[in-house]
């Protein structure tokens, strides 16, 4: 059981770091995926199935695509020929190894944390709905709320600002996708909870 | 070290990544890369915490995690929609060259 | 009403595929080299030469003039005189062809070796199933590859053929009457130098058969 | 006797794992699951390329293949050895990569298509006791697994630096992104019916009798409208005519894998007829029954014959469909799942909650068909009065 955590997260650092360090914007994208994958074997391996599974239809699934989407529509795809950091990025550097340490160093020395293991509960998908059919159906609802807006504002601002009112029609075609790849998210995501 | 342990300090090297990430590259939508990151090392942490907790089968980890993926989407799905609107507007996507609101 | 006429669509492509295993008629493809269509009439593929009777060497109609081989587009025909002459199918003697080749891989059947030849020698086959896994020496067709007889022709292409013989017959025929002439003009002469009698030798000679 | 010849695979592995120390057992026995499964379906693939090719044939009144059989020999088996020169012919054929492509990538692309694909395989109940994993959450499993094949497709499109791959690779995912919500909709009817995920629970609820016919969903008003939309969803989600606009010859050349040849094109070849081979087994257990018999006199029948005769019989309509559809238009294709799969699919939700409240109770079948009837003529109404769907007009440069 350690052995199999201490691999998938070697594997997932590592490709979460590749994801943030290279310069080609769809390499970084594959990468990432590659780093939600590990994340999803994380949660496999903590008992938590369908979380694991909802990780890789969520993450892998819909925002990598995404993300691929908009690369593509913004045409990045090609690395850059000027540097890909910013401004002042050497504090950045600083500040999250600061930050690193601070949650490193509570790690390992808090005295708070639980030693022992419990046994696993059994978190069904049964257990989860009726959870969430009974105590959290608020969230729920709100979620569901969240969701609808989240998508409705995601058309708006993708929508192409129309200057001639004969090419409406034709000029929203494009947003039609975009506001697919969202209603995925959503769905997929209320599929899995019926 | 504890597996909890592992886990944790995977999570914070996660989120450090993430956030470095976040904070150092110009283009939009590595930002929002490391964003989702960041997210994902946070739930990381809850699930692990609802794991090796005291009482997981109240499922509280858990279903925190399920509602922040469902946020996680909406959020990646409104910043790339904004990404794709700012490319429009000025052909870029790099942050440093768009400075309107900053007054 | 929507998906109607998808349905009228699929009820025909399923009596498609069921009737085509019961009735024959409705297969539109004919399985090649077991059964054949019927060539086409005017069918021309790839030149041959045309020999009378049974040797090739004698009865070649191929007098190695060459206008095919420097009328032909894309120079396919390479043609080498012989040194020697035979005699030729009108009686005179003439050179024939050593080497005639032919690559069908350059050449593109336009067919105007067959209308520039005077000899009714080269003319369009029908053959089609010339490949071959050589494919610079197994497509340069030989004299002897070349060489058919002329009731092959018949065959292939009986009326062209008809009209061909016609006209060889024709020529042999002017030929002949010529010969004849000549040999009597000769015979004449001979008479005159020899015996001047006045004898009206030439009065029972038939007419020449005109064409 | 026929139980015995039911349960003749998961006996023999039984058997077979019998020999070996215990510490080893649950790895052999998976892994001879898995080779099950790798040397069962790659060999109905090789099956179904000659059969749609000889389908394809005689619905436009060819013959089709029928000429090579056992190699070395002159038994002809109707040509259904024609996969074996094919796939000879494209394992020796030459490996082209573009000199722009991104090489790592392009490499990846295939490999990447193949292993979600596969991993769909391990939640299927193939047969009674079949099931090489038993997941509580199978379904979102399967959905999960599937949603990670448009990563390789986008793989293949944008790394092979070509126009057409790119255009390919974002029709693709456009089209599979839009499909997979009526396709997951459709599925939650089922869920919602049966009130589990786990796939072997959903065949189990399907395993009874009333007057000899089976509880398959597709019985029921709700059921066989879900199994169509699921139907319709896994043609477009597994790249089939008449949605086989991702790879349409005469517009994109072929789409995503316009630049691959040789082993990698197989692979491409190999993931997608499997992806469309779990989709429909998918499909079969969702709605079909899984492996149960339609009547009861007919159970003596062995579980694995009837799931396997059953994914022929759903590939020969995949197969009739392609033989008879014409390609449709991008804007039809997003119209088509937009504006008529997703709201009927959202009703069929509705009308599935209806059936499960108005529990055994004879007033709910003509009430759920007549909801499922009216639903359907509106929508399609709509749909082909806005010209959605309708004749093309044809507009010229003014």
């Amino acid at each position: 059981m350690t052995l199999s955590i201490i691999i998938t997260a070697i594997v997932t650092i590592l490709a979460a770091a590749t994801a943030m360090s290279l310069r080609n914007l769809v390499h970084s994208v594959l990468a990432l995926a590659v780093a939600f994958a590990g994340i999803a074997a994380f949660y496999l391996q903590l008992d938590a199935q369908f979380v694991g599974f909802a990780e890789i239809l969520v993450y892998v699934g819909a925002v990598a695509i995404l993300i691929v989407f908009a690369i593509l529509l913004t045409r990045s795809g090609e690395a850059p020929d000027q540097s890909v950091l910013g401004p002042g990025w050497f504090y950045g550097i600083i500040v999250s190894a600061l930050v690193f340490t601070a949650i490193g160093w509570a790690i390992l020395n808090s005295s708070a944390l639980p030693t022992e293991v419990p046994v696993a509960s059994d978190a069904t998908v049964k257990h989860i709905g009726e959870a969430l059919m009974t105590k959290y159906v608020l969230p729920l609802e709100i979620i569901g709320l969240v969701l609808t807006a989240a998508m409705i504002g995601a058309v708006l601002i993708a929508l192409r600002e129309v200057s001639t009112a004969g090419g409406s029609r034709r000029e929203s075609a494009p947003s039609e996708n975009l506001s697919g790849l969202t209603s995925t998210a959503t769905n997929s995501s209320l599929g899995g909870k019926a | 070290m504890t597996t909890l342990q592992i886990c944790l300090l995977a999570s914070a090297l996660l989120f450090a990544i993430g956030f470095a990430g976040a904070v150092t590259r110009r283009h939009a939508i590595l930002v929002l890369i490391g964003i989702e990151l960041m997210l994902n090392a946070a739930n990381l942490n809850f699930i692990a915490f609802w794991r090796f907790g005291p009482h997981p089968e109240m499922l509280t980890g858990l279903m925190f995690v399920i509602f922040s993926m469902a946020l996680a989407g909406a959020e990646a799905a409104v910043g790339l929609a904004l990404v794709i609107a700012i490319y429009r507007h000025k052909k870029t996507s790099n942050l440093d060259e768009v400075k309107e609101l900053k007054g | 009403m929507l998906g109607e006429q998808i349905i009228k669509g699929m009820a025909v492509t399923a009596k498609n595929f069921f009737a085509s295993y019961v009735s024959k008629d409705r297969l539109t493809t004919v399985q090649y080299p077991e059964e054949r269509l019927p060539q086409k009439h005017h069918t021309r593929q790839f030149p041959f030469l045309v020999y009378d009777g049974d040797d090739v060497q004698k009865g070649l109609r191929c007098v190695a003039c060459q206008i095919c081989e420097k009328e032909c587009p894309p120079k396919c025909i390479y043609i080498i005189k012989s040194k020697d002459k035979k005699v030729d199918y009108k009686g005179q003697m003439q050179v024939y062809p050593v080497t005639f080749d032919i690559d069908i891989s350059v050449c593109m059947s336009c067919q105007i070796c067959v209308e520039v030849c005077p000899f009714e020698s080269i003319k369009m086959n029908t053959e089609f199933e010339l490949s071959t896994d050589d494919r610079f020496g197994g497509l340069l067709l030989t004299k002897e590859q070349l060489a058919k007889p002329n009731s092959y022709y018949q065959k292939v292409h009986p009326e062209a053929a008809a009209e061909s013989d016609a006209v060889i017959a024709a020529e042999k025929a002017k030929a002949e009457a010529k010969a004849k002439a000549a040999a009597e003009a000769k015979a004449k002469a001979a008479a005159t130098v020899a015996e001047p009698a006045p004898s009206p030798a030439p009065a029972a000679t038939p007419p020449p058969a005109k064409p | 006797m026929f139980n015995a010849l039911d349960q003749v695979f998961v006996n023999a592995l039984h058997w077979l794992v019998g020999f070996l120390p215990e510490a080893l057992r649950p790895l052999v026995s998976s892994l001879l699951a898995v080779a099950f499964v790798l040397m069962v379906f790659p060999g109905i693939f090789a099956i179904v390329t000659v059969i749609e090719r000889k389908g394809l044939g005689r619905i436009q009144n060819r013959y089709g293949p029928n000429r090579v059989g056992i190699p070395f020999t002159k038994i002809r088996l109707c040509g259904f050895g024609q996969f074996i020169p094919d796939g000879i012919k494209s394992l020796t054929k030459e490996d082209i990569v573009p000199r722009a492509a991104d090489k790592v990538v392009h490499f990846l692309a295939p490999v990447v298509m193949l292993i979600p694909v596969l991993l769909a395989y391990s939640v299927l109940p193939f047969g009674r006791n079949m099931t090489i994993t038993d997941y509580d959450a199978g379904l979102l499993f399967f959905f999960a697994v599937g949603g990670a094949v448009e990563i390789s497709v986008f793989m293949a499109g944008w790394s092979s630096h070509n126009k057409y791959s790119l255009l390919g690779a974002m029709r693709a995912i456009a089209q599979m992104v839009s499909y997979e919500i009526p396709l997951i909709l459709s599925a939650v009817t089922v869920v919602m019916i049966v009130g589990s995920l786990n796939l072997n629970n959903i065949v189990a609820a399907q395993n009874h009798y009333t007057f000899g016919i089976a509880h398959w969903h597709v019985f029921t008003p709700w059921g066989l409208l879900g199994f169509v939309l699921f139907f319709i969803a896994a043609l477009a989600e597994s790249n089939r005519t008449p949605f086989d606009l991702p790879e349409a010859e005469s517009e994109i050349i072929a789409g995503y894998f316009t630049e691959y040849s040789g082993f990698k094109f197989a692979l491409f070849f190999l993931g997608e007829y499997l992806g469309m081979f779990a989709i429909s087994g998918l499909g079969i257990t969702l709605f079909l029954g899984g492996w149960t018999a339609p009547f009861s006199f007919l159970i003596w029948v062995p579980s694995y014959v009837w799931f396997i005769s059953k994914l022929l019989g759903i590939i020969f309509v995949f197969i009739w469909i392609r033989g008879t559809l014409p390609r449709l238009r991008m804007d039809q294709l997003m119209n088509f799942a937009w504006k008529f799969m997703l709201p009927l699919a959202l009703i069929n939700i509705l009308i599935a909650g209806i059936w499960h409240f108005m529990d055994h109770d004879w007033l709910r079948w003509p009430v759920c068909s007549t909801l499922i009837v009216l639903a359907y003529v509106t929508l399609g109404r709509g749909l082909m009065q806005n010209q959605k769907l309708g004749k093309r007009i044809y507009r010229f440069a003014e």
